[in-house]
């Protein structure tokens, strides 16, 4: 195996008495899509939210793209390329679709604070900005509302956004919440569009997507990861049929 | 800026407060002039409020402690210079002064210190808790300026005259409405500046969405702190023009009431419209003065004419004006 | 033909004013009608204008404005007296911190002020002006009268009280500039605190004779109905101001017995006091209060300097005034050399007259009392 | 300071705390169920008194005007509601800020046109004025001690109806889930009405029971407002247990503040600088203490997300 893009090394957090996250031991590596999965309660919306910098860890460690960021913020994260998207309402709704991307190409290029250029006219925001719009089939949208796209423009617009983050690595945390039948479909649409660019952690409950669109997975159960490995080794495993998987899987 | 209604309508405002203020100065009504100083002053107030509660999100109703701040800057330096001693003398030495041109300064430099003071420890809640932690610290300040009695406490400190500027007779009311009408320009330009660019984008776009902004790589606490000092410097100088329009600075300045009607000026005007807090200043100075003359029961009806506003008129005065939905906050 | 008749009888009426009278004056009173404080403006206005109207006097035109109780509107609305309605005198300010506000830029002005009501030590001393007069009192007379009544009443141990501002703190030194025995305590309140609960268990635990309290307003009511239903039984002294005709209804029996300082009460026997009680209830229905009396005596004030001198000659017009040539409510009034008032200050009990409550004269604390920043005032 | 006094002090803290927690109680519920600011309750709190000292004066029952303010208090609260509140509620807070701001002024107005300028009579009872002597030798005034009682009453009345019965359950649900509620087949409309006059309606008890030991005078209500508004803040908005112990909290600690600030630094000054800085800092004391909680916990003590 090369070097891993992420690497979550013996990180617990506990909640009161409750133990969330039990020394879990994970990695991301170039090119895969690694999928975590678990009952409700597993720690998986914890865990994800630790590697993305809004919760701190009580013990252990991150390194991304070789590097500790245990110490960075949640935005500085995000700058260093470790992009989480897909979450619930995530767009600026009052923001054309091309200001949404600006913003993420702006947040990329940390100049924020500049108080005097307009941003209508500034080029190095606007053309990147159309270049990914154009790319996720979204130019002649590109000045309407975010609020009055359709679903899948939403979603395209969503993919558009993290691209323009320059990823190095995606974090999707149930990007299927809400979608209903026929998500499979739709996911493996966007991880084809997404996984060109940067390698996957992706938190799911649809198992059918994770089995078929996985390459490696990872079980979480009561705060530890019980077992990682490809999807084969993860059907095959006795010990995680019984903790989680069951019938569900065998079917 | 393509020439939009709402364009329009904004110049119409700007240079109608102008013209005004001109016509009444060749009428010989100067009462009226400083009317037309006293509705720029609080455009300047309400213009630096709506960066933060339009534009950012941020509902503050301690926007009193900046205008007060202000306020008293210009009061007590000018109260010093006018009494030749010292404002404080270590570590060194600092003398009063009358020039406006050094007041705005310190004014400006002052408040926006507050504001970051503020800011820091107000920034954590969001929401009501948000508006409440605000008022909280701007009622901490009133209390101290009405018990503490080196500036006068709750009397208040007189200035006597106008602080002055080169080249003009800041007493004559005229004079000193140009010199408000200038800065309400520079306010508006600055104001419109900063919402049309990156920070402008960040502060939006954190008022719509703050983990979206965190998700791309921006710090939304860092935006909303900058923009919460850069409202409290602007209702800072608006503080220390409003000190030298009365020649008197007293609590009041500091008091919840205050916070409220800057807060009213910016809502009846339009939240987040440029043009929202002159348009909202101007009337309500305007019926303030002229309810006042006609009958001792005003409150009531200007009461009501705000009901009315707020009720049928979404989206404040621009809104109707153009027609066009407010923005929610 | 008509209109004509009409617009020829009215040039010649105007020029019979002309040669009857020297030259109109043209009064601005900036006064607080409206909010919880107006009932004190109301009453200056009212005890003004019947003032005016039992003179005759054509020539006196009053234009009167609503300040809210606030300085920043009291000060636009002098500028606006000023500059657009051509005032030649401003009056009518209730309030110590609006008055710091709108007279000196009144003064500085050239234009006249006198206050009905307010009275700061800054404006008396070191900050008084000539063309400032003063007809109410500075505001520590009437504490420095409790301070001596209580001398006279015997009391050895006093508990003070007063909210914590400029004014209650000039109350507190005033009481004690007279008071001759020791302080207990010396408590400042939150200025318009309404709850005095833990004050009252401070003065029932402090062992004093006798409490002395400045608290106008709204805050005197709730601390004198809370004082009578603690059970505690020192006596209590104070200034007028808690005791003044419009809130005394409201304390009720409470204030029964109180012992208060003012320079003015109805039962005060001269003729022009007799002749204001009675007019006075007469126009307004209402029996007056302090604040009436004083609106009344400014504006006999300014019609007798009318009397004697033009007030486009400012210097006669000061002199005039100066002289305090009228019948004052309060019997004898005249001005020491700060242009505030020289004066006797009574002490008076509650009492009830049938339903009403009201106040009766017991005894004299001062006479011909000045105040003590006149030394430091240089015109 | 000895111990009676401090024990009377802190009496007197749990009496403005129970005062407050009759107006923090409405105002927390109208904010929890129906998102709304309303700036307007310190007005119905000047009505409740308003009608007390007026039905008392004209009838001389205290007692007919103590269920007056509640019936006149909760009667303004439904019109108001009727009327203009219910247009609110799909507002953003600012509207609701500016809207309650305007009926503040009306109502001071409109009362001061009815009643006058001048402040009204309004007393406490014969047989409940004066002190009673507790255990220990502390005299305390009986009407206050009666408050206190009254007050814990309601807010255990309260906590139970929140708690135990149907309606509470409705307005629960009214926090938590706005859809749930109408699928429960609840008349939101009426739910809203009718927790708005029962918040409208303490706040009247309040203003009429304060009013009975205060002063009744138009502008009553908006200290009133603004510390209540502080409670809420404190306990965490939307719940009553949080108003119980917010205000008792300010309420103990503006009091204890007031008399005990002013006895720490007479320990090394003057006694007339001592008093002054004293109170100067004990009227800062309670928005300290907001500011304080709200830094550690930004939603309030008791408080659900914001």
């Amino acid at each position: 195996m090369s070097d891993p893009v992420l690497e979550v090394s013996g990180v617990t957090k506990t909640f009161g008495a409750l133990l969330a996250c039990n020394k879990i031991e994970l990695d991301l590596q170039p090119g895969e899509i690694h999928a975590v999965i678990g009952p409700n309660g597993a720690g998986k919306s914890t865990l994800i939210k630790q590697i993305a910098g809004e919760q701190k860890p009580d013990s252990g460690t991150f390194k991304f793209a070789g590097h500790n960021i245990d110490i960075l913020s949640a935005s500085q994260r995000a700058r260093a390329g470790l992009v989480r998207t897909f979450q619930i309402s995530s767009l600026a709704g009052e923001f054309s679709a091309l200001q949404n991307v600006m913003l993420a190409v702006q947040g990329a290029s940390a100049h924020t604070f500049r108080f005097f250029k307009p941003v209508q006219s500034d080029m190095s925001l606007v053309e990147p900005a159309m270049e990914f719009l154009k790319n996720a089939g979204l130019e002649e949208r590109a000045h309407t509302a975010a609020s009055e796209l359709s679903h899948g423009e939403r979603r395209q617009l969503e993919i558009a956004i993290a691209l323009a983050m320059q990823p190095k690595a995606f974090m999707l945390d149930e990007p299927m919440a809400g979608i209903g039948p026929g998500g499979s479909k739709v996911l493996t649409g966007i991880l084809d569009q997404l996984r060109q660019q940067a390698p996957i952690l992706l938190v799911e409950h649809d198992m059918d997507a994770v089995f078929s669109l996985a390459d490696r997975i990872s079980v979480l159960v009561q705060g530890r990861n019980f077992a990682t490995g490809t999807v084969a080794e993860i059907r095959n495993n006795q010990a995680v049929r019984d903790a989680y998987l069951g019938e569900e899987v065998a079917s | 800026m393509t020439l939009t209604r709402e364009t329009a309508i904004n110049a119409v405002l700007f240079v109608g407060l102008l013209i005004a203020a001109l016509i009444a100065y060749l009428l010989d009504e100067p009462f009226i002039i400083t009317m037309a100083t006293k509705v720029a002053i609080f455009s300047i107030a309400g213009i630096g409020l709506n960066l933060a509660l339009g534009y950012g999100g941020l509902v503050s109703f301690g926007h009193a402690a900046f205008f007060g701040f202000g306020g008293y800057v210009a009061g007590i330096l000018a109260n010093h210079a006018l009494n030749n001693t010292l404002v404080f003398s270590w570590p060194i030495e600092m003398a009063g002064t009358n020039s406006m041109l050094m007041i705005w300064p310190v004014a400006i430099f002052l408040s926006a210190l507050v504001a970051l003071l503020i800011g820091v420890l107000s920034l954590r809640t969001s929401g009501v808790y948000f508006i409440m932690i605000t008022l909280a610290f701007a009622q901490m300040i009133y209390y101290f300026a009405i018990s503490w009695p080196a500036y006068g406490g709750e009397d208040g400190l007189p200035t006597y005259i106008r602080n002055s500027f080169p080249g003009l007779n800041t007493l004559n009311p005229i004079e000193f409405f140009l010199i408000c009408f200038v800065w309400l320009g520079v306010s508006l330009m600055l104001c419109s500046a900063i919402v049309h660019s990156r920070f402008g984008l960040a502060l939006q776009g954190t008022r719509q969405n703050e983990q979206r902004v965190t998700s791309v790589g921006i710090d939304p606490f860092r935006v909303k702190l900058v923009a919460f000092v850069i409202s409290g410097g602007i209702t800072g100088l608006a503080g220390t023009l409003y000190t030298d329009l009365n020649r008197f600075v007293s609590p009041s300045v500091f008091s919840w009431q205050t916070s409220g009607e800057i807060m009213v000026f910016v809502i009846l005007g339009g939240v987040a419209r440029l043009f929202g807090p002159l348009a909202g200043a101007a009337l309500f100075i305007t019926m303030e003065f002229t309810l006042g003359g006609m009958t001792e029961h005003w409150q009531l009806w200007l009461g009501l004419l705000l009901l009315f506003v707020v009720l049928y008129t979404p989206g404040g005065l621009i809104g109707v004006l153009t027609s066009g939905r407010g923005k929610d906050v | 033909m008509k209109k004509l008749g009409a617009f020829l009888a009215g040039l010649s009426a105007l020029a019979l004013i002309g040669t009857a009278q020297a030259e109109p004056v043209k009064i601005g009173m900036i006064t607080t009608l409206s909010g919880g404080g107006a009932g004190l403006g109301i009453d200056v206005r009212d005890g003004f204008m019947l003032a005016v109207k039992n003179s005759g006097n054509s020539d006196i035109e009053v234009v009167v404005e609503d300040d809210q109780r606030k300085p920043d509107i009291a000060v636009q609305l002098a500028d606006k007296m000023i500059q657009s309605e051509k005032v030649d005198i401003l009056t009518g300010i209730i309030w110590s911190n609006l008055a710091m506000a709108v007279v000196p830029a009144t003064t500085a002005q050239g234009k006249f002020y006198l206050s009905p009501n307010a009275g700061p030590s800054a404006l008396a001393g070191k900050g008084c002006h000539k063309n400032y007069f003063n007809v109410a009192w500075q505001n520590d007379n009437l504490h420095e009268a409790a301070g001596a009544y209580a001398n006279d009443a015997g009391f050895e141990k006093s508990f003070i009280v007063a909210p914590n501002y400029p004014a209650g703190k000039d109350a507190l030194t005033g009481y004690k500039r007279f008071f001759k025995g020791t302080i207990a305590n010396e408590i400042y309140t939150q200025l318009g605190q309404k709850d005095y609960a833990a004050e009252i268990a401070q003065i029932r635990a402090s062992g004093a004779d006798s409490v002395f309290f400045f608290l106008p307003g709204g805050m005197g009511i709730s601390f004198m109905k809370q004082y009578a239903g603690s059970g505690v039984d020192i006596p209590l002294v104070g200034p007028a101001f808690s005791f003044d005709q419009g809130i005394l209804q409201a304390v009720g029996e409470a204030a029964l017995g109180v012992k208060n300082t003012s320079q003015w009460n109805k039962d005060i026997d001269n003729a022009a006091n007799k002749a204001f009680v009675a007019g006075f209830q007469a126009e307004y229905g209402r029996l007056p209060s302090l604040y009436a009396s004083q609106g009344y005596d400014t504006a006999n004030l300014i019609i007798s300097a009318m009397g004697k001198a033009s007030v486009s000659d400012a210097d006669a017009f000061r002199s005039a005034l100066e002289a305090a040539d009228f019948d004052s409510v309060r019997g004898d009034f005249k001005f020491g050399p700060n242009h505030h008032p020289v004066q006797d200050i009574y002490v008076r009990e509650v009492i009830k007259e049938g339903d009403v409550f009201t106040n009766k004269i017991i005894a004299k604390g001062l006479s011909n009392h000045s105040d003590a920043y006149a030394v430091d005032c240089s015109m | 300071m000895t111990f009676t006094l401090l024990i009377e002090q802190i009496l007197n803290g749990l009496q403005f705390g129970v005062m407050l927690f009759l107006m923090a109680s409405g105002l927390t519920l109208v904010f929890g169920v129906m998102g709304l600011i309303n700036l307007a309750h310190g007005s119905l709190y000047m009505v409740g008194a308003f009608a007390c000292a007026a039905v008392a004066t004209a009838t001389g029952s205290y007692w007919l005007g103590l269920a007056a303010s509640l019936v006149f208090a909760a009667l303004a609260g439904v019109l108001v509601e009727l009327a203009i509140i219910r247009k609110l509620y799909t507002r953003g807070h600012l509207d609701q800020v500016l809207a309650t701001f305007a009926l503040i002024l009306v109502f001071s107005e409109g009362t001061r046109w009815l009643f006058g300028s001048f402040p009204l009579y309004l007393n406490v009872p014969e047989i409940l004025s004066g002190a009673v002597v507790l255990p220990g030798g502390i005299q305390y005034s009986l009407f206050r001690l009666l408050i206190i009682a009254v007050g814990f009453a309601i807010a255990g009345g309260l906590l139970a109806l929140i708690h135990k019965t149907r309606i509470g359950i409705q307005i629960r649900a009214g926090e938590s889930d706005r859809e749930m509620i109408s699928a429960l087949g609840v008349d939101i409309n009426k739910l809203y009405t009718i927790v708005f006059a029962l918040g409208a309606a303490l706040a009247g008890f309040a203003g009429a029971l304060v009013g009975s030991i205060q002063s009744v005078q138009v502008g009553m209500g908006e200290p009133v407002l603004i510390l209540a508004f502080v409670v809420i803040v404190i306990g965490g908005i939307g719940s009553i247990k949080g108003a119980l112990v917010g205000s008792i909290l300010v309420g103990v600690v503006d009091t204890l503040g007031r008399f005990l600030l002013p006895i720490l630094f007479g320990a090394f000054m003057d006694p007339s600088s001592a008093t002054a800085v004293g109170s100067a800092l004990a009227s800062m004391l309670i928005y300290m203490v907001m500011a304080g909680v709200l830094f550690f916990r930004p939603t309030g003590l008791f408080g659900l997300n914001a």
